[in-house]
């Protein structure tokens, strides 16, 4: 049955109730971005600013000149575009290899080792970060990109692991089997067969893991002091001194450090939702 | 106990030029059980999803019991369908997914059970009540989809390719479970399948589909004895037809090397409707071609022929040999042909039909033609 | 796929690599190396200063770190905790701190490094905010108070020539500028908001109605006559004189500075950077602001509270002598007039108030050193900032009508009791 | 023997990396929540300042009428944003799963708030709380809900109401996708076969859309509770756990205690509670779905 004229008319207009929900926050952002200090702390309730400006952004990346208790901000962009590329490549690599290990092999205390995984997620990250912050000062690892790229993996693990290997259980064994019969090991296995099928979901793994480094806040606040390891949430909450918020940097600096993110999850938007939805048929 | 008419019923998908279903017009009785066969992509199902109302009808009119039905929503329609996954609810019991539709309909709880218990004990489903679809095998998932349709009472089954998840040996259970279930309550089948076999045993009328267009309809007997062209016949019949090119003259006919000697009413056939010294595509079933144990040479319906392979069924064997530039093949009683062995085999030719070169339609004399038109 | 596989690598390799080097390094040739954590306040300026430094010694090398205020406490907290590169050598430390830090020897007493001519120069309330018992802590860098700001316009045109100078002057005035239409509403607004600046502005009323936060024995004593008084009258303005904006329970400095500068206010109570803020270009009410003495109660003295910041050398360090060398330097008259003149702070020695350079550079620099000589600073208790939460909460309730303000402040000096005890090493 | 080392051999680098940073610190902090640790971690290096006190640390946290004000709030927090986000994003899921024009894109625009970094939302939307210049806060004196610009991040029940939505505004976005993604995977004919049993929308959303949606739901709601209940982030960003404690959630209180009043053991004793708290949501949600699953 198709839809009727009706029916079609209260989708159209679901549709829109999620655009405006979804995307009047982010409009209001941009605006504001490109709105002077002037209307910004102006009281009157108004929407478009009295001119256009790009003054923001010009101050945002030229901010170490005239106030250096801003972090320069380009610095905190790449040390939060190292810290979150690398996580990302170290938890695929790390989670990759142990979900082929629980997807493919029988062994001892297999499941026991999938649960306590994910009993590592449930801990929260607070609990951790006085004991992490204490060894990791015993070994001289403050202030280190490297650190914080290890912590992220271990906390991205869990998660990536439990999605990996359920995109690995719902590949066909048989395939596997005759690559065995042709002589191919099992890591050669993993890297010609399973990867390329599984790729989209290693993708969408591989998102998520991104998203979620990029994200962190807590622990890069408390491990990071210099402005060579800043990354870049701790540079936005930095735009507040003392009981006085500078919206216009803070919102600025906001909008460029969502891009990344956003543009993946664009672009991968296809990935995300189908490798979700491969893993949940199968997970 | 329902009759259905479809008047010049076309489907035509949005973005697409073509129909996916040309034209289609069929009634069918009371108590009917009515067989959609073709190859896939024929637009069987599709027919069959527009009876039930999962799809828009385009153009023309489906009527049940005289009522026109192509703007009335699926539930009111008064059928049941059987899905070819089957469906059923994974979240629901067996007793659950026959129940569900009569708890939609508020059906008070004693008559709900009285009619599952029913359909259970017709399907011998009665101790997989409380099972989960999950926990049952692929035959049982099949019958508890039946039992959903039949608890309805609906005055239509439709069924789209119920069987075809399910291995061979279940398969011919099934289907003469189902024809059983036909018989016992009579209510009006439309079956839609790919599988002629099924159409044959099952069916009191076929409809052989091809390209959205109906090729031909008619009882299992007529379409296997009087195919109208040489698809449906080549379709109908299992191992297919063989197709042979032949051109005949007054007195004999000429496959490649060989000349053969005809019945006179067939050569009739031929010169009446202008096929004389023509090419012509000669169809003989396998199982008109026969073995004659006693080499009697020249006879006049048999020939000399070398078997590239034999193949055993059991009570007959397959023979596969070439005549002319075309392969042949005949189904015989069981013998030990050897592969290679050079045999005689004689041709039924009683039983051979003719279809034009070109138009592939059934040559046949002008009162055999009406006689198709009227059924 | 395995090159793409070995390219990850390489590039993870890299990554961590680089992440290693921008660690920090000691480095040796006799060369010291000093870190430094400050928090952002003035940290453009200090970042120059250290240049400076550097060239005049050679053989130190300052790692400066600064990190938001907000962050500064918790960051330290965690690295006193830590040994390695996540030590520091010199942390920047808020007065109220003093207590927690000096009771856990995070920082090292100065004691014996304090010379009597600092005792002598220094403005006495800097120098008293690195004090615990009977020990001096640091080296101050700046001061601040919440100084008392008038829109000298607005009062002329009710008819007044001088600010108020009682807390009934006060009143008095706000009721006029407010009857005569001069501001919509009430002619003062208030950060009293449940943060930590609540705290402050009730050490502002305490004072100067005569009142203080500890006696001489560091006994918790602002549940006195005067306190509530100061706290009662803090209530009335509020409630029942309507002379203070009610919605003052929920500001923050930075609203009540934009009230302020739009003139929607007369009076306002706040740090020394708005007066920057108010003469700045885009202000409405640049070039009318004046800053006078906070209004006092029961003949007391103009008291207001301090909110300054000090460097302080941590136990930790190993080069106590460069630390403190880089500290000394920082609150040098020379830097200290520099730091005036670059970044508009207001010197810790007494004689640069007199400085005509100065003077000329910031023209309320006169009025603020008078104030600077009647101030209070928030009790530095080991346990402050639990004791500061549970008071914001407390005086919010007295503010909202909702309890009564002896009741309140007997409760408070309870809480202020139990967070003196020292924590037990 | 070597079929035998060879899953282990893949599960090496994992299992380093998560014996070093989760479990080994875990450890730590269960250790530290069983002495007595305020301000000086120092104590640590000294076995002979080890002051094992028990269970006293766990009984401080539990007869702190603060702790369980912060549970409460927590779990009200929790309740109500995973609630909203759950109904919103089903709400989202089932239309976008429907046929309409530009369907790959708004589906792409639908990401954006799950992707933009929470740091980011948090001051994103305290700039739209705020008293003095935010679009929210003007809308409501605009439109006559509030006398005025009110201070919505100052008082205790706004500010929390604010933090809320803030969060559901983020997080609904992920609870669609998750959501979105196994409507896709849900087979087709069950749908035709229930329209054909006459189950009208409504029956069909509850009877037959929403228990096929079962594992995914179960998924999203333990990611979005364990997530809510950790909250800190937004909360540090948007009020500090003020005005007055007024916001304050238990992981903003773990932070607290540790790091700005320095009380370590209780610090880690109250994270080891909340993990009990979470492991049992995490029981009871599999419970109820897989009930009656076997």
């Amino acid at each position: 049955m198709e839809r009727t004229k009706n029916q079609q008319f209260f989708i159209y207009l679901g549709v829109i109730a999620v655009m405006i929900f979804t995307l009047a926050p982010i409009i209001l952002l941009i605006i504001a971005t490109l709105s002077s200090g002037q209307d910004l702390n102006s009281k009157t309730l108004h929407f478009l600013p009295s001119h256009w400006t790009l003054k923001n952004f010009t101050d945002i990346f030229t901010a170490e000149s005239n106030d250096a208790s801003v972090p320069p901000f380009m610095q905190a962009l790449k040390n939060s575009i190292i810290v979150s590329l690398s996580t990302t490549f170290l938890t695929l690599i790390i989670a990759i290899l142990a979900s082929y290990a629980i997807s493919r092999f029988r062994f001892k205390g297999q499941n026991g080792l999938l649960m306590s995984t994910l009993g590592f997620r449930m801990v929260p990250e607070i609990a951790l970060l006085i004991p992490l912050f204490v060894i990791f000062a015993r070994f001289g690892a403050i202030n280190n990109l490297s650190s914080l790229i290890l912590i992220y993996t271990a906390f991205n693990l869990p998660f990536a692991i439990w999605m990996l290997q359920g995109f690995f259980r719902s590949i066909p064994k048989s395939m596997e089997e005759s690559a065995y019969l042709d002589g191919v090991s099992s890591f050669g296995v993993l890297i010609r067969f399973i990867l390329p099928i599984s790729l989209s979901g290693i993708i969408a793994t591989g998102i998520f893991v991104l998203l979620a480094s990029w994200d962190e806040f807590m622990f890069a606040s408390i491990f990071t002091s210099t402005y060579d390891s800043k990354t870049i949430t701790v540079a936005i909450s930095e735009f507040s001194k003392r009981g006085m918020v500078n919206f216009g940097m803070q919102i600025t600096g906001g909008l460029i450090a969502s891009l990344p993110p956003i543009i993946l999850a664009l672009i991968f938007q296809k990935f995300i939702v189908s490798g979700l939805s491969e893993g949940s048929e199968k997970g | 106990m329902a009759k259905i008419v479809m008047k010049n019923i076309k489907k035509r998908y949005k973005n697409s030029d073509s129909l996916t279903v040309k034209d289609f017009n069929l009634s069918i009785d009371h108590k009917e059980f009515i067989v959609l066969v073709g190859p896939s992509g024929c637009g069987k199902s599709t027919t069959l999803r527009m009876i039930a109302g999962l799809e828009d009808i385009s153009e023309g009119d489906l009527l049940i019991e005289e009522k026109r039905m192509n703007d009335v929503a699926p539930k009111n329609r008064d059928i049941a369908m059987v899905f070819q996954n089957y469906a059923l609810y994974p979240h629901m019991t067996v007793y659950d997914n026959m129940a569900f539709a009569l708890k939609i309909k508020k059906m008070n709880k004693s008559e709900i059970d009285l009619r599952v218990k029913e359909a259970a004990k017709i399907l011998g489903l009665e101790e997989y009540l409380k099972r989960k679809p999950k926990a049952l095998s692929g035959g049982q998932r099949q019958r508890v989809a039946l039992g959903r349709a039949m608890v309805r009472n609906p005055k239509v089954f439709l069924m789209d390719e119920p069987l075809s998840n399910l291995d061979a040996k279940l398969r011919s259970h099934m289907r003469a479970e189902i024809s059983k279930l036909h018989r016992k309550l009579g209510a009006t089948t439309i079956y839609v399948t790919h599988d002629q076999t099924e159409a044959m045993t099952m069916a009191s009328r076929i409809v052989i589909m091809k390209d959205g267009i109906i090729q031909q309809i008619g009882t299992p007997k007529e379409v296997y004895d009087r195919p109208v062209n040489r698809f449906v016949a080549g379709f109908i019949g299992s191992p297919s037809m063989n197709f042979i090119s032949a051109t005949c003259s007054d007195t004999a006919l000429k496959i490649g090397d060989f000349t053969f000697t005809i019945p006179e009413e067939k050569i009739e056939i031929l010169k009446s409707q202008g096929y004389l010294n023509k090419k012509i595509t000669l169809g003989i079933r396998p199982e008109d071609i026969h073995h004659e144990p006693k080499k009697e040479k020249n006879n006049s319906n048999t020939f000399q022929a070398t078997i590239d392979v034999s193949e055993l069924m059991g009570s007959e064997s397959l023979l596969y040999t070439s005549l002319g530039d075309s392969t042949l093949i005949a189904k015989v009683k069981s013998t030990n042909i050897a592969n290679g062995e050079k045999v005689t085999l004689s041709i039924d030719f009683n039983k051979i039909h003719f279809f034009d070169k070109d138009t592939e339609e059934v040559i046949q004399s002008t009162n055999q033609s009406r006689l198709i038109a009227i059924s | 796929m395995k090159k793409l596989l070995s390219l990850l690598f390489v590039l993870v390799l890299i990554f961590v690599t680089t992440g290693c080097s921008s660690g920090n390094g000691s480095d040796g040739n006799g060369k010291v190396t000093i870190r430094v954590l400050s928090s952002d306040d003035f940290a453009d300026f200090r970042k120059e200063a250290v240049k400076e430094f550097e060239k005049e010694n050679p053989n130190i090398k300052v790692n400066f770190e600064s990190v938001a205020y907000d962050q500064l406490h918790d960051k330290e907290l965690a690295s006193f905790n830590a040994s390695g590169d996540a030590s520091y050598d010199v942390v920047d430390v808020d007065e109220m701190w003093t207590a927690e830090y000096a009771d856990s020897a995070f920082i090292q007493p100065v004691t014996d490094k304090i010379t009597d001519s600092m005792k002598k120069e220094l403005v006495p309330a800097s120098l008293n905010i690195t004090k615990y018992k009977n020990d001096y802590y640091g080296f101050p860098m700046f001061n601040d108070t919440y100084f008392f700001y008038y829109n000298e316009d607005m009062l002329k045109k009710a008819g007044y020539n001088a600010p108020p100078s009682t807390w009934n002057e006060f009143t008095e005035m706000s009721k006029k500028l407010q009857s005569k239409g001069i501001t919509k509403g009430p002619a003062s607004a208030w950060g009293w908001g449940a943060s930590e600046g609540l705290v402050g502005y009730f050490g502002e009323f305490l004072g100067s109605f005569g009142g203080q936060f500890l006696d001489n024995n560091g006994k918790p004593v602002f549940n006195s006559k005067e306190g509530v008084q100061a706290l009662q009258y803090m209530r009335d303005s509020i409630l029942k004189d309507k002379i203070i904006a009610d919605a003052s329970t929920g500001y923050n400095d930075r609203q009540i500075l934009d009230a302020f500068k739009n003139g929607k206010t007369a009076f306002v109570s706040g740090w020394s950077f708005y007066w920057n803020e108010l003469n700045a270009d885009d202000s409405p009410v640049k070039g009318k602001v004046k800053v006078g003495l906070v209004p006092s109660a029961n003949g007391s003295e103009h008291k207001t509270a301090t909110g300054s910041m000090y460097l302080a050398v941590t136990p930790q360090s190993e080069h106590q002598d460069a630390a403190w060398k880089f500290i000394k330097f920082l609150g040098s008259k020379k830097i200290q007039k520099e730091q005036s003149l670059k970044a508009g702070a207001l010197p810790v020695w007494q004689d640069l108030y007199k400085d005509p350079e100065l003077k000329k550079n910031h023209p309320a620099l006169e009025d603020m050193g008078k104030q600077l000589q009647y101030t209070i600073s928030r009790p530095s208790l080991i346990g402050y900032n639990e004791f500061s939460k549970d008071f914001q909460i407390i005086l919010q309730q007295v503010l909202l009508g909702k309890k009564d303000p002896k009741k309140a402040l007997d409760e408070a000096v309870k809480k202020a009791k139990s967070a003196s005890k020292p924590t037990n090493q | 023997m070597i079929k035998k080392i060879r899953p282990y051999v893949y599960l090496v680098p994992a299992f380093l990396v998560i014996l070093c940073v989760t479990l080994a610190p875990i450890l730590y902090s269960i250790f530290i929540s069983f002495i007595d640790l305020t301000k000086n971690v120092h104590k640590l290096d000294n076995p002979n300042l080890w002051s094992f006190i028990g269970f006293t640390n766990y009984i401080n946290v539990l007869k702190d009428s603060v702790f369980w004000s912060s549970l409460v709030r927590t779990i009200i927090f929790t309740v109500v944003t995973v609630g909203f986000e759950f109904i919103l994003g089903l709400a989202i899921a089932l239309i976008l799963n429907e046929k309409f024009r530009a369907r790959g894109l708004v589906r792409g625009l639908m990401l954006i708030p799950w992707a933009l970094p929470t740091i980011v939302n948090a001051v994103l939307w305290k700039w739209f709380y705020d008293a003095d210049h935010g679009t929210i806060t003007g809308l409501l004196a605009r439109l006559g809900f509030t006398d005025g610009y009110s201070n919505i991040l100052s008082h205790t029940t706004s500010a929390l109401i604010a933090i809320m939505t803030a969060d559901i505004w983020k997080n609904t976005a992920f609870v669609a996708l998750i959501l979105l993604a196994a409507l896709q995977s849900l087979p087709k004919d069950i749908y035709e076969a229930a329209k054909v049993d006459g189950v009208k929308p409504f029956q069909r959303l509850f009877s037959i859309t929403i228990p096929l949606l079962a594992p995914a739901i179960l998924v999203a709601l333990i990611i979005r509770t364990m997530e809510a209940f950790k909250a800190f982030d937004i909360i540090y960003i948007m009020t500090g756990g003020g005005p007055g404690g007024g916001t304050q959630l238990l992981s903003f209180l773990a932070y607290q205690q540790s790091m700005v009043f320095g009380n370590f053991s209780y610090g880690a004793a109250l994270a080891q509670i909340m993990s009990i708290f979470t492991m049992i949501f995490a029981v009871i949600y599999i419970r109820i779905f897989y009930k009656d699953r076997g």
